[in-house]
């Protein structure tokens, strides 16, 4: 019993969370607009297999997350394009999205490095793990956590940059409002388009951190399918937060801590199968308290008003 | 005037839509050197290439058109049933293990059976509209997040307490249905089944139902706006769980007949693997909830599958790519050519609210 | 001339919604532009504002020819426009609201503090007063309208476009927004109003212009001209007084018993409200918007769960009734706003006709499609309803065509009991005329109607009774004869009821 | 795909005669995410190769593809069609009951038809040997184990792994963890930092692409781990100081070899110990690289005696999974 609760499930926790935390970060921004990305998971895998790619040939893991981030941008273009421009269902595109990356990184895994299934190379450097200064020396705290990569705390730290963005500055104000009516936006000249565009090329950086940081991060490797449904769990945890980027830390940690917690629980007599349950069901006990909002606000927001 | 021009944009687009897909796949091709048109060629002969492809096809495509047709009424009412996944888990492991343990003559197994697998998914999916209608709850992330659930329970009943113990017993799995409750087969030697026609019929009975009867009339207008729908008279509540029930009552029946007429049990991952949920849901997506139009579209999927499958077996083009062509085909269907050039060329702009 | 529109055409696929339109404006001057419902005043104005492109002609501004491909370019030459539907953002505040598209920034900060600062240095300038911090959703609508007038203010504009801003104004907003648009116009200011009141035109309006089928039918000076020209100009032919018949009193079809619905403040929405509605009669609802009116007809239809009292439809108590079953026992409803409660904007204009007929005109559970066509038909012979075909989308309709479709589609469903809230918003004069000459027949034939409206010549117009509701409590009532238009305002206004 | 092989520069080699025969090789999931697949296809080609045979491989991307694969091999008239796993055995029943003139082979399981061969592992007992060996080496008695997926057939890793452990250490403590995927590594690696917190100073993987995970960590944490099916401890003897071993591409070898050369047999095949159809380095097989001090010598030697006793029957492992 005394395993259940330890400084290294905390921090263990920190580092599942990061790249979660990401997708679902550029989840939200993706909702603000009206957009809900279902394709978190194949731009969390592009930037994971870009940022080996970018590694393996610059030798340098900073020059690999840049490489994952401009990549995952580009396909979030795509994405963009096709949803927003051709009008595409934005569903539909985002599940085409996660098969298209899945076969896409397979496929590349093969033509690039000549292997099926995963690629490491012993010469590849992964992320640096940074030590906090003073921090690192407090006791449980700084076992939690100090030593993490600097991904790990970019992602905390994009979550107010985030926030002062969407709530305090002037784009991020614009941003929001054509989320929130995008005919009014129209009407007084805001580019709509382009307030999308820009959302989910934003969507596309964060995801392709939460890449880099899979795969340089958390282990110095791709495999095929390594996001292993992360994608997916960001989305929750993006509706849950209410695509607001302290909400979404929140409900990323929950899942986390959960998820933490059920590696835990396995061995106490109890199945696999069911400590495993554990994050699902307590993410959908958590949702009794963050409720959404009655169907009737979101019926007359839609509705409109006749004058 | 706007009579007009729909039928244009109704034929011109996905036509349009369908070229260049195939235009985008034939880049892709070309990229790693294959032969664009014996690539096509492989995929048009994989998915139609003789009766026997065909109804492969076809045989693939029916959990899709059944699964479609349940995400359809949801979405028709105004409900993202995104769960249809765990609703088909819970429907198939119900109607095997129905199949399996309850006594009785074969023909009435087969029918308990495909009831427990409607009833199984229905209550899922009810569930889920029930905790939204009382409690509020997100539909979306509830039936995303009881998904991982069912897999998991589902996994757990195959994996220790109904475990196959017969035969090689490595395989989380149930035993094998005895072959009197198997749904027939429609040809001899040919993997396609009566779940076909009972999906086809579906397909047809929801179109009638919900172009020309009262209920249906309901539900479209609770989709199109709940304050409206409310304000003549349909209760949202009790709508919701009946279209959520209906609607996760297709996923199971899905279920159910892939055991019943595929794989004649439940085996852990036979419905997760093959990915028949998201196909099911993006076949409803590209028919804009039409319950004829989601068969067609759910045939067209399972096509690409069954083609990319041939192109495996027939030609040098590695596996991925044909998933890689498979989904560039998909994203451009969805697209909107036509009507973004249409619009273009007028010069006019978005369809912003009019009075 | 400051302005001028030349031979303006607008065709959607083969509707032609404007067709060789010519318009102008003065510097300073109020221009009204009037017509029937779908004779493409809005479509004209939206063009202007660069929201659509003209099919065919131009655009002179000072003279100089301009082409708007897009609402910025029209805030660039410095028009605005106040559209016929609000444009507003809910969740966000007043300042919010006005500022956005040209905010005040401190580096890449949305300077909030500033905003407010401007916003009241505006209010200050025109004399607007209104509280910049306060949510949009949580003001009422003649604010949020002034809102809208701030907010083109604040980009600057010199014409201001103003689509049917008095539609959900109550008299006395309404009035008190002409008094500012002549202000504005008296500080050079140049507006064009479209609206239905005609009697606002002749009270504010230099010059009109009138369109009919998307044609100019006349362009006058308002000084010269009157309602009965102008109507004329609009509808094509001459219109005539309503008469209304005597009183047939039935047995009492509504009673409502000290109703009370608990607001979330503390404060009763309804307090204690009772009256009643015989057969045969019009009971007409006086009151600002925003006086418990919204809560006691959803009330009446099922739509609210009231904390205290009894309704009774026809005797039947209605606790605990389903909209559903409450209309079965005899309840037809006009509902205060289309877009929300009355209609499905995607469905088209057969389904939008067809609710609530739905369970009557069916059998073993399917539509009888055939009958429902023709009924809904008929409603587009009777009403002339703009729309075109009945497999057209709600949304394309005009706001007066699709508050036409709502009406028909309830008094046809023949209830002994209506409730017609806000009937004639945005309805032209002939469909004024229509609707309330159809009310009227539905009373001499023993129907029981509950009329809720903000126009006090409408109430005055068609009631045999006349409540007044204020701050969710029966201000006063008074029968038709002895009701005076000072009476009742006083009572709107809070005044001491001595009835 | 289709790799035939030049019969000039092999001509030196063929003993055989050149045969016009085809065989196929069905997987029953996509190739890349393991390397069991991977091996019969080296094992399938390089018998191409030898044999001057036409050999082709065929990926399926789902359940109900393995049997659609099947029939189509069927029709394209292909003399032998291999495949293998668990997931296969109900597509084959059906497909080879209804071609009884056509010659199947299934690596991994049993399919009892009179046109099947199948091949079998006992990898118990190599799991056997290696939880032999873990419990000899651990310094610490604790010793965990990363594990893909809990299923029956992960149960042949797991149960015969801690059978071996207690045996030679039954106060050791054994930790379990499931990845709950089979392409996870990143959470492997989390699982296998745990296990090393509570104390574990040998984690054997057996999470599929999850492995990589595991060694990772071991590589960074300084404690020791195992592979599976291929030698793994070339990649990092320091840290990976032992590999079970499953002979895949010998096996799917010998059926194409035995096939061209006729004396394939049907009915069932089964490798163990004792067939050396599996094994753990050093002790069944020797590898490149060198033996770990963490394990040593003496180990070795010890964890040699069991497997002579299990292969004369001295010792029994029970197959959990029945
Ligand atoms: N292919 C593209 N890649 C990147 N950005 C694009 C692309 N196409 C358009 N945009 C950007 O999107 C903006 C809006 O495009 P478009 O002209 O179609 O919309 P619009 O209807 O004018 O916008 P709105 O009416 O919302 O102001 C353009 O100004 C352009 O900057
Ligand atoms: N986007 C559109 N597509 C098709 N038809 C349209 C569109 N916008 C307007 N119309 C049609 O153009 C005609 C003119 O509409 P418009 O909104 O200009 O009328 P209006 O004079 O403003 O009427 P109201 O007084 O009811 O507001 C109507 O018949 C309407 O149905
Ligand atoms: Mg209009
Ligand atoms: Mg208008």
């Amino acid at each position: 019993m005394q395993h259940l609760l330890d400084v290294s499930l905390f921090s263990s926790m920190i580092r599942m969370v990061a790249p979660i935390l990401l997708a679902a970060l550029g989840g939200a921004i993706c909702s603000r607009v009206g957009l809900f990305n279902v394709g978190l998971e194949g731009f969390v895998l592009v930037g994971a297999f870009s940022a080996i790619v970018g590694n393996f040939y610059t030798g340098n893991v900073w020059a690999a997350v840049l490489i994952a981030v401009a990549v995952t941008m580009l396909f979030s273009l795509i994405f963009a394009y096709i949803s927003i421009h051709l009008q595409a269902n934005v569903i539909v595109v985002g599940i085409s999205f996660n098969f298209l990356a899945l076969g896409l990184t397979a496929f590349s895994l093969r033509a690039i490095f000549h292997v099926k299934g995963a690629f490491y190379d012993k010469n590849m450097i992964g992320l640096p793990k940074w030590d906090i200064p003073f921090i690192k020396d407090i006791p449980v705290v700084g076992d939690i956590i100090s030593g993490h990569s600097p991904l790990v705390y970019l992602a905390f730290i994009l979550v107010f940059v985030l926030q002062y963005f969407l709530f305090k500055s002037v784009l991020g104000f614009r941003l929001v409002a054509v989320g929130e009516n995008p005919v009014a936006s129209k009407s007084i000249g805001i580019k709509v388009n382009r307030m999308q565009y820009l959302a989910v090329l934003i969507c596309g950086v964060l995801c392709g951190l939460a890449g880099a940081q899979l795969s340089l991060g958390q282990v110095t490797m791709f495999t095929e399918g390594m996001t292993a449904g992360r994608g997916f769990i960001a989305l929750v945890a993006t509706m849950l937060g209410q695509a607001n980027p302290i909400g979404v830390m929140a409900s990323s940690l929950l899942f986390g801590l959960m998820d933490a917690f059920s590696i835990r629980l396995q061995g106490f007599s109890l199945p696999t199968h069911f400590t495993q349950m554990l994050p699902y069901v307590v993410t959908l006990l958590a949702m009794l308290f963050f409720r959404r909002s009655n169907y009737l606000a979101d019926a007359q927001k839609a509705n409109g008003s006749s004058r | 005037m706007l009579k007009s021009r729909f039928p244009i944009s109704a034929w011109v687009q996905p036509l349009l839509a369908v070229i260049i897909g195939l235009i985008g796949g034939a880049i892709a091709i070309s990229l790693i050197g294959g032969s664009v048109i014996d690539t096509y060629a492989q995929m048009w002969k994989g998915a139609f290439g003789n009766f026997f492809f065909i109804t492969n096809t076809l045989t693939r495509a029916t959990p899709l058109i059944l699964v479609g047709l349940g995400v359809s009424i949801a979405f028709r009412a105004g409900f993202f049933n995104m769960g249809s996944e765990g609703q088909m888990i819970l429907g198939a492991l119900s109607s095997a293990m129905i199949a399996i343990y309850l006594p009785g003559p074969a023909l009435f197994k087969l029918l308990a059976a495909i009831l427990g697998g409607i009833i199984a998914g229905g209550i899922w999916s009810a569930f889920a509209g029930w905790l939204d209608a009382k409690f509020r709850m997100n539909l979306i992330i509830t039936t995303l997040l009881m998904n991982y659930i069912a897999a998991l329970f589902a996994g757990y009943m195959v994996a220790y307490p109904f475990k196959d113990k017969t035969g090689s017993a490595a395989l989380a799995q149930t035993m094998m249905i005895e072959k009197g409750v198997w749904l027939p087969k429609l040809f001899q030697g040919m993997s396609i089944h009566g779940g076909f026609i009972i999906a086809i019929a579906l397909a047809v009975l929801l179109y009638l139902f919900v172009k020309y009867t009262v209920a249906g009339y309901e539900i479209r207008m609770l989709g199109y706006n709940p304050l409206f729908a409310g304000y003549g008279g349909v209760n949202r509540g009790k709508v919701m769980l009946a279209s959520m029930f209906a609607s996760g009552g297709f996923a199971g029946l899905a279920g159910a007949i892939e055991v019943l007429g595929m794989q004649y049990r439940y085996t852990d991952g036979m419905i997760t693997n093959p990915g028949y949920a998201w196909s099911g849901i993006m076949a409803t997506l590209l028919s804009g909830a039409h319950p004829l139009g989601t068969a067609i579209a759910a045939v067209l999927l399972a096509a690409l599958q069954t083609g990319g499958m041939g192109v495996e077996r027939n030609t040098s083009i590695p596996l991925e790519i044909s998933s890689v062509i498979q989904s560039l085909l998909i994203l451009f269907v969805t697209a909107k050519f036509s009507y973004t050039l249409w619009k273009r060329r007028k010069g006019g702009k978005g369809d912003a609210a009019s009075s | 001339m400051l302005l001028q529109m030349r031979q303006i055409t607008k065709t959607y696929g083969n509707l032609t919604a404007n067709s060789n339109v010519d318009f102008s404006l003065r510097q300073g001057e109020i221009h009204a532009l009037v017509g029937e419902n779908g004779a493409g005043k809005t479509t004209l104005m939206r063009i202007l504002y660069g929201m659509e492109q003209p099919t065919a002609g131009d655009i002179l501004l000072n003279g100089k020819e301009v082409a708007f491909s897009n609402p910025t370019d029209a805030i660039r030459h410095r028009i605005g426009m106040v559209h016929q539907h609000f444009m507003l953002f809910p969740s966000f505040t007043v300042a919010e609201n006005i500022v956005i598209g040209n905010e005040p920034k401190s580096g890449l900060k949305f300077d909030r503090k500033k905003a407010v600062k401007q916003v009241e240095a505006l209010c200050a300038q025109y004399r607007l007063p209104i509280d910049p911090n306060k949510k949009v959703a949580d003001i009422p609508l003649g604010m949020q309208q002034r809102v809208e007038i701030l907010k083109v203010l604040y980009q600057g504009a010199d014409v201001i476009i103003l689509d049917e801003p008095t539609g959900v104004l109550t008299p006395l907003e309404a009035k008190e927004l002409l008094v500012i648009m002549r202000n504005l116009a008296n500080q050079g200011k140049s507006f064009i109003i479209i609206t239905h009141k005609l009697h606002e035109v002749m009270e504010i309006a230099d010059r009109v212009t009138v369109l009919r089928d998307g044609k100019v039918t006349g362009e006058l000076d308002a000084g010269a001209t009157n309602v009965e020209e102008l109507s004329k100009l609009m509808v094509g032919r001459d219109l005539l007084p309503t008469n209304k018949s005597d009183v047939r009193l039935g047995e009492t079809v509504l009673q409502v018993k000290d109703v009370s619905i608990m607001g979330g403040k503390g404060k009763p929405v309804l307090d204690k409200v009772s009256f009643h509605v015989k057969a045969g009669e019009i009971v007409g609802i006086a009151g600002i918007s925003g006086n418990g009116q919204s809560e006691l007809i959803q009330a009446i239809s099922g739509l609210q769960f009231i904390d205290h009292g009894e309704i009774r439809l026809l005797g039947d108590n209605l606790k605990g009734r389903s909209v559903r079953e409450i209309r079965d026992i005899g309840l037809s409803h006009v509902p205060e706003d289309r877009y929300q409660w009355g209609a499905a904007k995607e469905g088209t204009v057969l389904e939008n006709g067809t609710m609530g007929h739905h369970r009557t005109t069916s059998r073993k559970g399917f539509l009888q499609g055939k009958e429902l066509r023709q009924m809904v038909d008929g409603f587009i012979q009777q009403f002339q309803i703009k729309a075109g075909s009945q497999d057209a989308k709600v949304k394309y309709l005009s706001g007066g065509n699709l508050q036409k479709l709502i009406v028909a589609r309830e008094i046809a469903q023949k209830q002994p009991f209506l409730i017609a809230a806000e009937p004639t918003r945005g309805v032209d004069i002939g469909a004024m005329e229509l609707i309330h000459e159809e009310l009227l027949r539905k009373r001499d034939e023993q129907g029981a109607i509950l009329l809720v409206s903000s126009e006090l010549t409408e109430i005055l117009k068609l009631s045999d009774r006349i409540i007044v509701m204020y701050e969710g409590r029966i201000a006063g009532e008074i029968s038709a004869e002895n009701a005076t238009e000072e009476q009742i305002s006083l009572w709107m206004a809070g005044g001491v009821s001595h009835a | 795909k289709t790799d035939t092989a030049a019969p000039a520069a092999e001509a030196t080699k063929a003993a055989t005669a050149k045969s016009d025969k085809k065989v196929i090789l069905i997987t029953p999931e996509k190739i890349g995410l393991n390397p069991f697949f991977a091996q019969e296809d080296e094992g399938v080609k390089k018998a191409g190769q030898e044999f001057g045979i036409t050999v082709k491989t065929v990926e399926s991307t789902d359940a109900s593809a393995i049997e659609q694969n099947l029939r189509a091999a069927v029709a394209d008239n292909y003399d032998l069609i291999i495949t293998s796993s668990f997931e296969s055995e109900d597509a084959l029943k059906k497909v080879a009951a209804e071609n009884p003139k056509k010659s199947f082979a299934i690596i991994d399981t049993v399919v009892d038809l009179p046109n099947v061969r199948s091949v079998v592992f006992r990898e118990h007992e190599a799991s056997y040997l290696l939880g032999a060996a873990a419990g000899l080496a651990t310094k610490k008695n604790v010793v965990g184990m990363v594990a893909a997926l809990d299923i029956p057939l992960i149960k042949k890793y797991t149960v015969g792994f801690q059978e071996g452990l207690k045996a030679t250490n039954p106060n050791a403590k054994f930790i379990v963890n499931y990845v709950g995927s089979f392409t996870d590594p990143a959470k492997a690696k989390e699982l296998a930092l745990t296990q090393f917190s509570q104390g574990a100073d040998f984690i054997a993987a057996a999470s599929a692409v999850g492995d990589l995970g595991v060694f990772e960590a071991a590589k960074e944490k300084g404690f020791f781990t195992s592979g599976q099916d291929i030698d793994r401890t070339v990649t990092d003897p320091q840290h990976i100081v032992l590999s079970q071993l499953k002979g895949t591409d010998a096996v799917a070898y010998q059926t194409v070899k035995d096939f061209v050369n006729g004396s394939f047999k049907f009915g069932s095949v089964d490798y163990g110990l004792k067939e050396d159809g599996v094994g753990l380095t050093f002790v069944t097989k020797d590898s490149k690289s060198t033996l770990s001090p963490f394990i040593g010598q003496d180990v070795v030697t010890k964890v040699k005696a069991i497997r002579d006793d299990i292969v004369s029957g001295k010792v029994k492992v029970e197959n959990p999974v029945k």
